[in-house]
Formats: structure tokens, C-alpha cells, sequence
């Protein structure tokens, strides 16, 4: 069977606008979560980027000589290996720090132009057994002393609150995300569902003089698409508004401990608006998919 | 074209809608369906067209045995049936054009022959005038020839119409009656549930009667009673 | 009782459904409107009713000019009028018991008068056994039944019925033309517009004859033509 | 008119119950908007205790001994006001002063059986003219060596930081709280508009039968009430939800410059709660009766 373009359009259109207050609502609230999940993912990105250097259990990181020899270096890393209170000591070799290097100075030319890769201090990123303050701080302390050693540098407190912060944010967030996009889930499927119902009797006519289920379904999921789509491009809209917000924060922040590593990067803006488009087109197809299973079994 | 074997329909509450009903239409026949109110006339239109499904007993429509159709083929069944529903059936939100341009537009119908189809049917029925009116502005005859104009326009195979001059005055009735006379000459069956006695003697067709579900009488130039 | 002064009902499109109608109906008479589809019947009788307002001229129903009536008023003015519509006006979700208990409801009646008067008017009809069913488990002569019980449950000073026989067979349309009658000996005012050729001459009632929009006969004890 | 508790019960049931995707779609927007305004508050309510001193333009505060005499007390605030420096130095009291003691150690007995009113040291809320850092800073060195005076607090860098950053989050929280209003108001309104959408044949049968339009409107307006009420109740929980989450974090993060002065108290959760009640009330009444003046008139 053949669906004309012209119907298609012309039903959907009118779809859209019958309800035009449920429409508007849905498209809001598809919004509002779509911004929200994107905000989240920002923050997310923000704080990994500002606590990258201390994922996973490592609490001090211990930065070697430049110029220092293999043999020196096995030694460092022995010291590292045979001390009981550590658990795991990855060393991060000259490639992967001038790598590292090159993403906190992004944009930065002078910088990047005059450091090579030699002349960065490589590191072991360790990770102790013991997490306590004061164990940490011992062995800071100790490997500061060690020969070939250039700096050692701890997850300060900050670092640790910062962690906690976000974390907190991230959790209120997320909540409010998943609220907001069951809501938008129902809300999709519930516009349609609406449309349908206003329109059962039609459906019911249609279907006694021959239509086919796609001939009925497609103008209201085609509704449910563009719901989602408009929700979602708003929310992208919402998430560039947000990292200027955010750059204009860091800007007015210099200085404050807490936010100084905070950095939303184009490649973070990206995979928020990834993962908002993704998540409308995914919603509103699943929403609209189940809507449109029911009222067609005349 | 029609055959009904051993067909019942019971409703919940035990209501027997239709009891064991047998019959055999031949292509290009004209029957009355008669019988009291709540004898099962519609239900046994609504059995033909697989709005409902029979409780017990085989129809075959045009060859086919429609309970064992798939469901995505019963669309295609449809198309070959037109129906005159008892209760109208329009969409309240499109014109008498549209309603009627709907069933050829449903089917994929090109649109040039929507545009010629549409407005001669409406002329035959007598809404030339009202193409463009809802049906909520229409009288209750008028609606019903929208019905039967929606019904006729793809031409089918099978008419089925129930009760299609309920609504209608004695005048009026007639000119439907005449409508639906031609449509049988070009070969069209068609079925047709009614309570009107005076077009029942006067057509002198295959008379099916109904009552409490029960095929009564089948004559062949019966009347009324 | 009711009373039109130069009624016109102009629809948009210069549709004249009802063109200087002019009548005079007294307490307790029995009115045939009679006439072909599309003439005004169902018009006039929704202008008694407030479900239309006219173009021009003055309605009085109960002595009182309703198009003056406040809108707050309306509702006690339909208390007093019973109607039954052409298309039935059943509501789907409620079944047959629940549509006419609907009718006492709405205007605040104690639960006991419900309980007794629903069956009693059930029974009047003939839909005791149905009285669980919904509207489209029914055929339509029954639904008609439904809505002739609920617009007279209410023992309401007029009656307003809309081709109440349209979808009935002949046997049962006597039986329900008795029920009008019976409810007009009690003094209630009747206006029935209707098709029905034999109800009309057998009857002998009043006839008002519409035709295109004007009042062309309106006779005593008259016939349908 | 009577009309008929009975008769509204069953019918605001059916009315919840019949279209159930959209009550649970328009409860969870109110809920998860209420939410967030209710976090709003709590948020912004928060930073003000923390900052409560130095608020409006006072930006360093001048504690007085406490056993200064009168005029002592009297060369200070004129050396204070006749400062061409200075725009205004509110003098805070002993009373004012104990109040705020014991608003800031309240539950902390001993602290509070221990000090008398007169022990604690009254001060001058000092709003300079000039606000930048250098200004204050000449300003404060200058009344730190002032006789009588106790010591001179001034705003640090990381209240002016605080401040920042409550106000982001605060701006952001209420963008979303009013986007999420807005979806919610029209939710209501639209479920009660689709409620009656759905039963327009009922409605026009009602007003044929003569209904009259408040025995109508009853059922769909309480409907609102509602849904607006139960989204209200929920938001209400998420708020001492989210105290008890704020609560721990602050907790957790002892010794964290930023938030040591933050703290939330009951009465700042009242507060939140009364704002979201009183946002659930007005919104779904306000909301129900612009619904229900339509489909009336027949
Ligand atoms: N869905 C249903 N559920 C239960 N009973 C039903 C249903 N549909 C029809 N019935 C019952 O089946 C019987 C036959 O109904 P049907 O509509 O076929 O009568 P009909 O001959 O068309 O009557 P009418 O002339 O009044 O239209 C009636 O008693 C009716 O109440
Ligand atoms: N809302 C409306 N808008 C426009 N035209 C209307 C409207 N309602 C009725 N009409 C027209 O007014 C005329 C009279 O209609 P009415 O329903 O009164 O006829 P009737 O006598 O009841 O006919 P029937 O016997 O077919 O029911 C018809 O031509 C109809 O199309
Ligand atoms: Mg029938
Ligand atoms: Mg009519």
C-alpha cells in the first residue's frame, strides 16, 4: 500500500496543533529533562576533567626526574612495588604525559610549542592501601626523600570535597534527570495516546473501510518524533547556554581553590548534546511505538 | 459471494445474537434482512464485514473464509465491502467532501480520482449543495446518505447497509431505494437490514427474516410479513 | 405552553432551516411534525429546547421568553423538557440503568425515587433485561428505547421527541407510540417529529408539515400527506 | 442545587482513574518541579545564613570590646561615620548580637549555657564606599588598630566566591523550576482539559438533562486539586530528603573553607515546604478553573 507524503503531512500537522496545550507541555517537559540530563553530563565531565589525575583509588602521584636513568627508574618503581602500604603504582610513561600535557594546555600555543616530550617529568600514580589521611601523608612524606623523586603531589582536601561535591550534584541531578525523563516518557506516549483516543472514532472508521494499522499508525508517530526532536534541540540550545554559564563562573572564580581544575572542554559540550539528541530520539520512538499498539484492534 | 455456515453469536450474558444461521448469497443478489428490533439483523452485518467475530460457524465472503484470514489482510477484505452503518459512522471533524473522499483516500486512491469520484457520488445523493458542511450541521437523513455515498464510492464488491432508510421520509426513500436498485444491476450485492415495510413489498427481493436470532423465513420475492 | 413568533433559524451559508415559523401548542396537546428530510424538523425542536438560539423571532416555552432566560436559568428550563434526540445521545461509558438514572441525578433526586423509578420506566420500555448493558452492546432500535426512557423518567412537562420509531420495527413502534400517548393522557405536552406515514394516520393528532424551512400545513386531526 | 458528595467521589475517581498515563505523567512534572523550587529555596536560603552577615554591602564587620563604656563606644562610631570612606556602620547591640549567637549555636547547649549577653563583643557592619579589594583591605588594617576594637572580620575572597556560585546555582535551579512550572500548570490544565474532552458528550448530555455547570465543573476541578496536591505532598518529601542529603554533605565536608558557614535550619525547610504547598495549591486551582470554563457552554 501506498502512503501518500500529502496525508502523512497533513495529518500530523493537524495532530500537532488539535491539542496545541499537551503538545506544549509535552515538548516543556521533554525540555526541562533533556536540559537537566544534559547539565548533568557537563558537570559530570567538569569534574572528571578537574580530578582526572586522581581517579580510581590514587591518592599521590610521584613525578621522577626528567633525565632520570632505566635504572634509577626501576628502582623508583621496586620501592614503589615491594612497600606493603601500596597497592598498585601504574607509571604513566613520557608518551602518555605529553599527551595529558597537551589536552590541560589545549589552546594554550606558546606553551605547547616550547615544551617537548622530554622535557616532562613522567609519573607513578599511586594508589595506597591504606586511605587515611595519615597514612597518605606518611608516605607523601617518604617519597618525597627518595633520590630521582621531583615532586610528589597528594589529592589535597580540596580535591577530596570537590569530589564530594559533585558527586552530590551529580546525584541530585540525576535524580531529578530520571524523574523528569519518565515523565517526558509518559508524557510523549501520553500526548499520542491522546490524539488517538480523541480520535478513536476515526480510527475505527478508518480501519472499517480498509486502512491498514501503518497507514493509521505512521502520522502519530511521526507526532511523537518531532515532539521529542523539538525537545531535544531546545536542550541542545540549553546545554551551550550552560557552558557559557559555567566559562563565565570558572572566569569569575580564578583564584578559588574548589574550581580551579573545573574545565568543560567543546569535546564534553559534544557528548552532552550526543547523549541528549540520542536519548529524545530514543524516547520518543519507544513512546510513540507503544502509544500507537493500542486503539487499532477493531 | 456470501455464505454462512452454521453461524452463532453469543454476546456476554448469554444474549443470543444470532442462533445457527445458514445462507448462501449468490453474486449480484439483493437481500432484505427483517426482523423485530434486537432480532440480530446487524449483528449479522457485522459478522460479514469481521467487526465481529462469530462465536461459533465458518463465513466465507467472496471465496474466503474470513476467520482464518491474517489480520493484516482483513483491510484488503474490507475494501471490497462497502457499509452503511446504522449509526452513520462520520468523522465529526471532516466535511461530507472529506468523509466521503476519506474511504478512496484510505485505500490509496490517486487523487485525480478522488476529484472526479467524490463530487458524482454526492450528486447521486442529492448533497451536492452540503459538500462542504460537518456532518454536525447536517439532518439525520442527510447524514445517512453521506453514510451510504461513503459506502458506494470505491465501488465494492458487497454493499452491506443497515438500515439506510431509518432516518429518511417516504420521498426520500424511495430515491435511495432506487440508488441502491442500480447499484445492484451493475452487479453489486448487496444486503440491506431495514424496517420498512412499504420498501420491502414494493421491491419484492430474497426476503431473510430474523427473530431472537433465529433465521425464520428465506423467500426468495418475499414481502415484509 | 409553547409558543413561536417569526422564528427564523439561518445557518452560516445562508442555510434556512426554519423560515417565520409561526405556532401556538397548549398544554397537553399530541404534535406530529411531519416533512421531508432536511426540512427543520430537528431545528425547531432544538430551538424549544435552548440547544439552538433562533436568528430571529421569540420563543415561549412555559410562558417564559427563553431567549431571555438567564443562562444560569437554562438548566431548570430543560428539567421541564424531556428530550429524545435523533442520534440518542446515550453516554458510551455508562450502561443502560446508569443513562437513565443519569437523568435524576443531575437534577439532585434522592437515591430512593432513583431506585424505583429507573426499573419502573425499564420496564415501560421493555429493556428490563438489559438494564446492565452498555449503549453499543445494544441494537439501535434498543438504544432508542434508552433514550425515550430517560428523557421521560422525570415526569417532565413537555416532551420532545426526534423520529423516536426511526430505527424501530412496526411492532415495536406501536408499542412505543401507546407509551407517548399514555404519557400524554397524564397532561404531559408531546412534539414528535417523525417519518412514519402509518403512525401519523393512524394517530389522527395534530399535524404541522414543514417544508424547506416553513410551516406549510398545520392541521387539527390531520394525516402525514 | 444540591449536589451529591456520592456523586463527586465517584466521579473524581473516574476521572483519575480513567486516563491513568497522564494523572501519573502531569503528579510526577508537579512533583519533580515542585522539587526543584523546593531545592531552590533550601539552596538560596542556605547561602543567605552562611553570607548573613555580610549582607547588602557590608564588607568587613568591626567587633568592639565587650566592656567598652559609652563613650568609648561613642568615638568609634564617630570615627566610623565621619570616615569619608565609609558610606554606613549599622551598630549591632548586645541583644542583636545574642540573638545571632544563639541562632548560630543553636542545639550546641554548652555553648549556649555559658555565655552570657554581655560576654559576646558588639560590632559595626561597616559598607565602605570604594568595594575593591584594596580599599577594604587599607580600611581594615586601619580599624584593626583602632583602640576598643576587638577585631575586624573581613568578607573574604571565598564568601564573594560563595556568593557566586549559590547565585549560578540558584539562577540555574530557578530557570529550571520555572520552565518545570510552567509544563506543570499546563499538564494539570491539560489533563483536566483532556478529562473533559474526552466525556464533551457526556458534558453536553449533562447540561441537556439540565446539569447545572458547577455540578459539571465540581468533579474535574477537584481532580486538579488533586494531582496537584499529591505532587505537592511528594515535593515536600524530596525536601526533607534532600535536607537529610545536605545535612550529610556538610558534614563530610568539615574543614571545607566554602561551606563551613553553610547550614540549613528547620525553620529554612518550612519555609520550602510552605512554598511548595502554597505553589501546588495555587497551580492546580488556577489551572483547573481555566480548564473547566471551556467545553461549558453548549
Ligand atoms: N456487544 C454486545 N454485547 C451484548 N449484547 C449485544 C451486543 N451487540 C448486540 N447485542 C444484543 O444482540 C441482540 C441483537 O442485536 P442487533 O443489533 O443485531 O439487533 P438488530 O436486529 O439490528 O436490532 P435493531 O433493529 O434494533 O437495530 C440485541 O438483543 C442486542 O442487545
Ligand atoms: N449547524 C448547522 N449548520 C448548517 N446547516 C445546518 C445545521 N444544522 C442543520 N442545518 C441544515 O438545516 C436544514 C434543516 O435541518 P434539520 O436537522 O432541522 O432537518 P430535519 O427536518 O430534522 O431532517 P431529517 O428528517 O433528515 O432529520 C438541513 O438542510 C441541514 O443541513
Ligand atoms: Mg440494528
Ligand atoms: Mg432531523
Amino acid at each position: 500500500m501506498a502512503i501518500n507524503g500529502n496525508y502523512v503531512l497533513r495529518e500530523t500537522t493537524a495532530n500537532l496543533t488539535r491539542n496545541i496545550t499537551l503538545t506544549v507541555a509535552s515538548v516543556l517537559t521533554v525540555f526541562v529533562s533533556l536540559a537537566i540530563l544534559g547539565s548533568t553530563v557537563l558537570v559530570r565531565q567538569g569534574a572528571q576533567n578537574a580530578t582526572r589525575q586522581f581517579e580510581g583509588g590514587v591518592e599521590f602521584i610521584v613525578y621522577v626526574d626528567a633525565d632520570i636513568t632505566p635504572s634509577e627508574l626501576a628502582a623508583v618503581k621496586a620501592s614503589l612495588e615491594d612497600n606493603p602500604g601500596v597497592l598498585r603504582a601504574p607509571y604513566v610513561d613520557a608518551e602518555a604525559t605529553y599527551k595529558e600535557f597537551r589536552r590541560l594546555f589545549k589552546g594554550q600555543e606558546t606553551m605547547l610549542e616550547n615544551v617537548r616530550k622530554g622535557d616532562l617529568p613522567t609519573s607513578f600514580r599511586v594508589e595506597p592501601k591504606d586511605k587515611s589521611v595519615e597514612s597518605v601523608q606518611e608516605l607523601v612524606a617518604y617519597y618525597q626523600k627518595r633520590p630521582n623523586v621531583y615532586y610528589v603531589s597528594a589529592a589535597t582536601e580540596v580535591i577530596r570535597e570537590m569530589k564530594a561535591i559533585t558527586t552530590f550534584f551529580n546525584n541530585g541531578l540525576s535524580v531529578f534527570a530520571v524523574f523528569l525523563l519518565v515523565a517526558s516518557a509518559l508524557l510523549i506516549l501520553n500526548t499520542i495516546r491522546t490524539a488517538m483516543f480523541a480520535r478513536r472514532r476515526e480510527i475505527e472508521v478508518m480501519k472499517l473501510v480498509g486502512a491498514t494499522n501503518w497507514f493509521i499508525r505512521i502520522p502519530f508517530m511521526l507526532e511523537g518524533l518531532i515532539q521529542g526532536l523539538i525537545g531535544g534541540v531546545l536542550a541542545v540550545g540549553f546545554v551551550f547556554l550552560a557552558k557559557g554559564w559555567l566559562d563565565d563562573l570558572l572566569n569569575r572564580s580564578k583564584g578559588l581553590n574548589l574550581l580551579q581544575n573545573f574545565s568543560i572542554e567543546s569535546s564534553d559540550v559534544t557528548l552532552a548534546c550526543l547523549v541528549v539528541v540520542g536519548v529524545a530520539i530514543t524516547l520518543s520512538v519507544v513512546s510513540s511505538a507503544l502509544a500507537t499498539r493500542r486503539f487499532l484492534d477493531v | 459471494m456470501i455464505k454462512l455456515e452454521n453461524v452463532s453469536k453469543v454476546f456476554k450474558g448469554d444474549v443470543v445474537a444470532l442462533r445457527e444461521a445458514n445462507c448462501d448469497i449468490n453474486k449480484g443478489e439483493f437481500v432484505f434482512l427483517v426482523g423485530p428490533s434486537g432480532s440480530g439483523k446487524s449483528t449479522m452485518i457485522r459478522l460479514l464485514n469481521k467487526q465481529e467475530e462469530p462465536s461459533t460457524g465458518a463465513i466465507y465472503v467472496a471465496g474466503k473464509h474470513i476467520g482464518q484470514l491474517n489480520s493484516w489482510k482483513v483491510p484488503y477484505l474490507r475494501r471490497n465491502i462497502g457499509c452503511v452503518f446504522q449509526d452513520y459512522k462520520l468523522l465529526s471533524n471532516k466535511t461530507v467532501y472529506e468523509n466521503v473522499a476519506f474511504a478512496l483516500e484510505v485505500i490509496g486512491r490517486p487523487r485525480h480520482v478522488v476529484k472526479t469520484q467524490v463530487p458524482a457520488i454526492l450528486e447521486l445523493v442529492g448533497l451536492s449543495k452540503k459538500h462542504k458542511n460537518y456532518p454536525d450541521e447536517l439532518s439525520g437523513g442527510e447524514q445517512q446518505r453521506v453514510s451510504i455515498a461513503r459506502a458506494f464510492v470505491n465501488r465494492p464488491l458487497i454493499l452491506l447497509a443497515d438500515e439506510p432508510t431509518g432516518n429518511l421520509d417516504p420521498a426520500t426513500s424511495v430515491g435511495i431505494m432506487r440508488l441502491l436498485d442500480r447499484i445492484n444491476r451493475t452487479g453489486t450485492t448487496v444486503v440491506m437490514a431495514t424496517h420498512d415495510r412499504s420498501i420491502v413489498d414494493t421491491m419484492r427481493r430474497r426476503v431473510i427474516e430474523l427473530d431472537r436470532g433465529s433465521i425464520i423465513r428465506d423467500q426468495a420475492r418475499g414481502v415484509y410479513e
